[in-house]
């Protein structure tokens, strides 16, 4: 429960964020802090100063273009994903996902930018914005740049964002007629997901283009590239969705852990890719909670 | 205990990563997250190891020791090491070959022990970070000897 | 009545209790708990405190080499440490409860020359703030030499194994056969005999959301020791501390006002109370601990795991099953700290809720490197119980009876009672036919049936499941005699004092140590419906204090027995002193005793209510104005009544393993329809049924809500709360984060019903409740068990996630060993 | 309290309308903060991963867990904690009344943490279904009631203040 010493600044303006990560190496970004203050409290891990962005207004906006696209700040809450408009217009999984996340307290802090950084093999987003093709905007002293969200979890607990950088923004594209599938498996209401997997679909009829990504299997998102060339082309029907859980884990060795052997998740990866592409070949649809 | 394993092919040629390799004080120098190598004798050194992730960084006092060797193509390593009040075992063997494609071919395989609550907490992602530790040891490696 | 006659000298129903006992009076605990005005164990400090944090072992087996504590002494605010070295010359080892050679082993309150699992308590630091504590704690250098580790409770007897306490010279800690009737007669003549390989239950802990903590002060001016802890037994603990550093425990000072739940697990935290005492000795400071969750998973105490090997059982072809026979195997992980008493406390209800006459259990209990067991809500009866249940299902599955019916022929008859079980138990009162209607009832058992039937083919399963338990309370510590003969325990009691105070204020002090079971509530209910005024007339002391006076040997709050053993003294003491007042003031009134009654705080003429002095009037006489009364009178009361209540045990017979071990048999029969995803083998309780007796209720709401807490202990242990290990004995979830507790989504919403069977022992005709006897656990293994397919492998765990149902499910067509095999004749 | 270490920064934090103006260390969690700084002990600790909820309070009015919080962080914030609940040393809120009335408590440890649930979510939902209610708890454990009779004070409390 007790940290070890530790350092932190709030800073004004993005600029001066970027200048204190710049400045030291065992500096990290602080947001929400609902995953990173835990480690800090077991010691896992330590951090020579925390720069809280939590409150930068450059970080917490929601902008949803007229073509579709959306803007999310970084520090962006799950609860305030949960409760947007325009965003449940454009991208209505995002708020769903968000509602499911973890509990209210949680929801309440926990940021979007917060959780692709932690890039936890379980958390719920990565794998969701490879399928949505994100975008992520990373600044820091050389500028701005723009990240694919499929580059960017690079393994467990670290991504494309490099000392002295910041994620400031996920962009999502217009989502046209496509539909999306989230589907998520935990043993209990309030425990780590044992497979997660996310599907984007075409509107097209064949079926025009896919992206099928699962969490949970791997250090990163894995991308079912096999799925997804198998659906395009193919019909809409059940029978493709069904078939896409087999295909989505071949050659898959998920790692095990206690709450789950690496065969079952595995197992488990398959029923949800299954799931997920029929959800978003519009079959069927659940909105179910999403665990940590 | 997570076994851990990985291959991955460094530009260096394999006398020239070798040589850095084999030599834990200009190894240390050029790793990043690696600082206070102690050079004990030819088969033991010292080392304080800080993995850092989006999450900070996990100060890890290791002691290796270099259990057996082929020069240039083969080293055993035994680390053990204490973090906290938790305590970290390992057990690694490098294999390294010349690369069809030039440079160098490195395969490692062998198991990560954590004990302490570091253990609980980190079961998801010991092996993992371990492996990149190594890639970056490698890297650290060929960027010297190239 | 033959109850009286034949088993316990005739007890007096008290006729007063009624007006207010048997109502759901609302809680007087609640006001000060709704408004953060509780005072927990971490909400308490003292002047000069210093804040504890124990190193701990990272290891499950290894030997110490050395510990330098030097960097962290020098440290700024560090105020002292304590070593296991120093602890083991500062404290004998505890008093043991086993024999040899399982007596022989030497436990202290931290390790001493080895650790022997993984978060034992090596080094203990004490500093200004916690923080610093912790910060210094990464100073200390613990040299650690690995040994080999032994995880199996089972295989761990071996000889290969590594030895945990070399005094003992193996890893058995209690053998004992358990043998009644003649089970090898039965087997011979049992028209079938049901053979099953294994049954495992496993480990896991109700974990309190209030972990353990504690501030101790050694006094140097006094030499006494203040304890302020949230234990729950403390007497028991002082049994413990007291020889092991040489204090008597007339220098010992136990205080407790909230508790923020036990469940049993509190009971063992003697070890580390003794710890906090010799580090504020030696610092001269008061020391304040406040455990950590991690800490509390890992490292205060666990419930025990047991295996259950080749149980066989004899059926007849009508369905009579004759009783069962067993090797168990209780793995006591690393310490004996409250056992071997688990090894005999199963044996309060041999046969469960059936008739079974032909029993034999094997038991061994064992040692391994792993966190040590201490009671847990349920303790040792809720093993036994699921192995039982478990047998009666899957001979109702092997030889195709109908799993109601089955134990409607077997279980103990309404008639039955009081029914006297194979090893001399006295169950007391009950209907389990009635209950299990109710059960079944309340889940719609036929439209279940045929939800069952509809869902062929759609990817789900329903599961129906029934679990019948026994909460057996107020038990006799005699049998211990019954593991170690020369034990000097017996009987059972607690103590309550009721006292007029000066202003004719009714006052009770209990020796109980409530951890949210409403005892201020339910003491002021009887308090009051025999001095006749209401409860919020009646004041009862908040929590335990050693120094009120009110305690016996085994005070404290465990085992279902405050309604029998807390609540009997309490109407002792309050008869005791209406008689006082009633003497009193007949005296005052010029009236004879039997013209008198007591009445809205009154002492009145019976015939004529305006005769009448109130309490007051009583007290300032005998406390201020005493020369009023003539002297015989005057010496003949205090007002200050104390009463020890004493259930009529004797001593269980240690040979034949025979004797009345415990008072009362609350029971509960539950019910559950459960549907499993065959794809992921996920399980969704859709309904939940659980129907309880414990006799004469005080106050039914508390009642209902213990219901509904066991209740969810079970289903969490059924379905997601489990401790594992890994091959080096690592806890793998020592956070909340992987020990699943169950949240209110886990929990689905109680039917809840009940009847009443008074008990003919008691003096309120209540029976001890609130263990529940891990009817959930016995219920879903039974839904589940329903859910299989044709040709699926046994359910033989009590912990069934996702993936082990999963397992289940496809081991049908792996058309593998079941576990389990029928032989007719 | 003790000196800790590590950075020192003084903040401005409100808590139950009183606005403190003190110096914590940059490490200090909000919960320590109330609880030790500030010696408000009706915010409880029950775990060390953000997991158990007993530590919940409400911040500039959304319900969040003070563990996971560093004072420091909270600058400038409105926090509401259990002692704020009711009139006076005595008064009971409709919410606190119905969990007496319903039994909705029994050791009491987790209770601050789900009548600041409560509170929050019935500002939001006035009238929450048993799901939504439930939904709703997810973040906070208890051991003792098995939450049956908690979720039947929240929705007597909501009928209560309808």
């Amino acid at each position: 429960m007790l940290l070890a010493p530790t350092e932190y600044v709030r800073p004004g303006s993005l600029e001066e964020a970027i200048d204190e990560l710049g400045a030291r190496p065992g500096a990290r970004v602080l947001a929400g802090g609902q995953s990173l203050i835990n480690v800090l409290k077991h010691r896992a891990a330590s951090v020579e100063l925390l720069v809280d962005v939590s409150r930068l207004a450059e970080l917490r906006s929601i902008d949803v273009a007229a073509d579709g696209s959306a803007r999310i700040g970084a520090a962006t809450t799950y609860r305030e994903l949960e409760h947007s408009a325009p965003l449940r217009a454009s991208h209505a999984i995002i708020g769903r996902v968000a509602a499911g996340t973890v509990d209210r307290q949680v929801r309440a802090r926990g940021t979007i930018g917060g959780n692709a950084c932690f890039a936890d093999p379980a958390s719920n987003y990565p794998p969701l914005l490879v399928a949505l093709g994100a975008e992520l905007e990373i600044a820091g002293r050389g500028g701005t740049r723009s990240v694919a969200a499929e580059d960017f979890f690079l393994g467990l607990w670290r991504t494309a964002v490099g000392p002295g950088e910041v994620l400031v923004a996920i962009k999502l594209p217009p989502l046209g007629g496509a539909g999306v599938g989230y589907r998520s498996l935990q043993i209990a209401a309030d425990s780590w997901a044992l497979a997660r997997a996310a599907a984007w679909v075409g509107p097209g009829d064949p079926i025009d283009a896919a992206r099928v990504v699962l969490g949970c299997v791997a250090g990163t998102p894995v991308r079912a590239s096999a799925v997804e060339s198998k659906l395009i082309g193919g019909p809409r029907s059940a029978q493709a969705a069904a078939e896409a859980g087999a295909l989505a884990v071949e050659g898959l060795d998920p790692p095990s852990d206690v709450h789950a052997s690496g065969g079952y998740r595995r197992a488990m990866a398959a029923v949800m890719a299954a799931r997920a592409v029929g959800d978003a070949l519009g079959l069927a649809e659940e909105v179910a909670s999403n665990g940590r | 205990m997570s076994a851990v394993s990985g291959s991955s092919t460094v530009a260096a040629d394999r006398e020239r990563l070798w040589q850095v390799l084999s030599d834990p004080a200009a190894l240390g120098a050029t790793l990043p997250g690696v600082d206070d190598v102690f050079v004990e004798d030819a088969t033991h050194f010292s080392a304080l190891a800080r993995p850092a992730t989006a999450l900070g960084e996990t100060r890890i006092h290791m002691d290796f020791e270099i259990l057996e060797e082929r020069s240039g193509e083969y080293v055993r390593i035994a680390g053990s090491g204490r973090a906290g009040e938790n305590r970290v075992e390992l057990n690694i063997e490098l294999h390294l070959a010349d690369a069809p494609s030039g440079g160098t071919a490195v395969s490692w395989r062998g198991d990560l022990t954590l004990r302490g609550v570091l253990n609980s907490l980190m079961q998801r992602g010991a092996s993992a970070i371990f492996n990149e530790q190594v890639e970056a040891v490698l890297a650290a490696g060929a960027a010297g000897g190239s | 009545m033959k109850a009286e006659t034949t088993y316990y000298p005739a007890v007096e129903q008290n006729e007063r209790l009624g007006a207010y006992s048997g109502q759901s009076v609302p809680r007087v605990e609640d006001k000060r708990l709704l408004k953060g005005q509780g005072a927990f164990v971490d909400d308490l400090w003292m002047h000069r405190q210093g804040h504890v944090h124990f190193v701990r072992s990272p290891y499950a087996h290894a030997r110490i080499v050395s510990v330098d504590v030097s960097r962290a002494e020098a440290q700024p605010g560090v105020y002292a440490t304590l070593t296991g070295e120093e602890v083991g010359v500062l404290q004998q080892p505890y008093f043991q409860m086993a024999p040899e050679p399982g007596g022989l082993m030497k436990d202290y309150c931290m390790a001493v020359g080895k650790a022997r699992y993984m978060g034992e308590p090596v080094v203990a630091v004490l500093a200004e703030s916690a923080a610093l504590a912790r910060d210094a704690a990464e100073l200390i250098d613990v040299v650690y030499e690995p040994l080999g580790v032994t995880l199996d409770g089972v295989a761990t007897i071996e000889p290969e194994t590594p030895v945990l306490h070399e005094e003992i010279g193996s890893n058995v800690a209690w053998h004992g056969v358990y043998d009644y009737g003649d089970v090898d007669w039965a087997l011979e003549n049992a028209d079938h005999v049901v053979r099953i390989d294994r049954l495992h239950f496993h480990r896991f802990s109700s974990a309190p959301l209030e972990t353990t903590g504690a501030l101790v002060n050694w006094d140097p001016g006094t030499g006494e020791i203040e304890f302020r802890t949230n234990n729950q037994m403390p007497m028991f603990a002082a049994m413990f501390i007291g020889p092991a550093i040489g204090v008597g425990i007339d220098h010992m000072q136990f205080s407790s006002q909230d508790i923020g739940g036990g469940f049993g697990i509190k009971i063992t935290s003697y070890t580390y109370l003794t710890a906090l005492a010799l580090l504020s000795r030696k610092a001269g400071r008061p020391v304040k601990w406040s455990e950590t969750r991690w800490e509390h998973l890992a490292a205060s105490a666990h419930g025990n795991e047991r295996t259950f090997l080749d149980i066989e059982v004899p059926v007849m072809s009508d369905g009579t099953i004759l009783g069962f026979k067993v090797r168990a195997f209780d793995d006591a992980g690393a310490y004996l700290r409250y056992e071997p008493l688990g090894a005999v406390i199963w044996s309060q209800v041999v046969p469960g809720n059936y008739r079974l006459k032909h029993v034999r259990v094997d038991y061994t209990e064992t040692l391994t490197n792993k966190c040590p067991v201490g009671p847990n809500r349920g303790y040792s009866r809720l093993q036994h119980l699921w192995m039982i249940e478990r047998i009666v299902d899957i001979v109702a599955k092997e030889l195709g009876f109908d799993p109601v019916e089955l134990r409607k022929l077997n279980y103990v008859q309404p008639e039955d009672y009081p029914y006297e079980t194979p090893n001399g138990c006295i169950y007391d009162s009950g209907d389990y036919p009635t209950m299990l209607e109710k059960a079944l009832e309340l889940i719609d058992y036929q439209g279940a049936r045929k939800r069952q039937r509809a869902a062929a083919g759609t990817g789900k399963r329903i599961g129906i499941g029934i679990g019948s338990t026994l909460d057996s309370g107020t038990n006799n510590f005699g049998q211990s005699r019954i593991i170690n003969s020369a034990l000097p325990f017996s009987g059972n009691g607690e103590a309550a004092i009721v006292r007029l105070d000066l202003y004719g204020e009714v006052t009770v002090t209990i020796g109980t140590t409530p951890q949210g079971q409403g005892h201020e509530t339910t003491a002021a209910q009887v308090t009051a419906d025999i001095l006749g005024m209401s409860p919020d007339q009646v004041h009862v002391a908040a929590g335990y204090n050693k120094a009120a006076n009110t305690y016996v040997g085994f005070s404290g709050t465990y085992a279902s027995q405050f309604a029998v053993t807390g609540l009997g003294a309490v109407m002792g003491a309050a008869e005791k002193l209406r008689g006082e007042i009633i003497k009193v003031g007949a005296c005052m009134l010029g009236a004879e005793e039997s013209d008198i009654e007591l009445a809205d705080g009154f002492v009145r003429l019976a015939a004529n209510h305006e005769v009448a002095i109130p309490f007051i009037g009583i007290a300032a006489t005998v406390f201020a104005n005493v020369a009023e009364l003539p002297g015989e009178l005057a010496d003949s009361v205090t007002l200050n009544c104390r009463y020890v209540y004493r259930p009529p045990f004797t001593v269980p017979d240690h040979e034949t393993k025979t004797g009345k071990l415990t008072l009362t048999y609350a029971s509960q029969i539950h019910a559950a329809v459960i549907e499993i995803d065959e794809e992921t083998g996920l399980v969704a309780i859709l309904d939940y049924a659980a129907v309880d007796e414990c006799g004469r209720k005080i106050n039914p709401k508390i009642v209902e809500g213990q219901v509904h807490g066991a209740t969810a202990h079970g289903i969490g242990a059924a379905l997601h709360e489990s401790f594992e290990y890994d091959s080096e004995g690592q806890l793998l979830n020592a956070t909340f984060a992987d020990y699943h507790a169950a949240t209110a989504l886990d929990v689905p919403d109680i039917r809840y019903d009940d009847i009443e069977c008074p008990s003919p022992f008691t003096p309120n005709g209540a029976k001890g409740m609130g263990e529940g006897g891990g009817a959930p656990l016995s219920t879903i293994c039974s839904a589940i068990e329903d859910a299989l397919p044709e040709g699926a492998h046994i359910v033989f765990d009590t912990h069934n996630h996702s993936e082990r149902v999963y397992e289940l499910l496809r081991s049908a067509a792996a058309k593998g060993p079941r576990g389990v095999e029928v032989e007719s004749r | 309290m003790a000196g800790e270490g590590g950075a020192v920064h003084s903040i401005e934090v409100t808590v139950n309308g009183e606005t403190h103006q003190v110096a914590v260390e940059a490490r200090r969690l909000l919960v320590h903060f109330i609880r030790e700084t500030l010696g408000m002990r009706g915010t409880h600790i029950g775990c060390d991963s953000g997991n158990c909820g007993a530590c919940s309070v409400i911040c500039d009015g959304q319900l969040i867990k003070s563990c996971m919080m560093l004072a420091v962080a909270a600058e400038g914030c409105e926090i509401e904690t259990v002692e704020s609940l009711g009139e006076g040393a005595d008064g009971l809120d409709p919410i606190q009344a119905a969990f007496k009335e319903h039994h909705g408590l029994q050791c009491g440890y987790c209770t601050p943490g789900f009548l600041l649930n409560a509170k929050t979510l019935l500002a939001e939902n006035p009238n929450p279904s048993e799901a939504e209610i439930r939904r709703a708890l997810k973040g906070n454990l208890c051991r003792c009631t098995g939450y049956v009779n908690i979720v039947r004070s929240i929705e007597a409390a909501a009928e209560a203040m309808r």
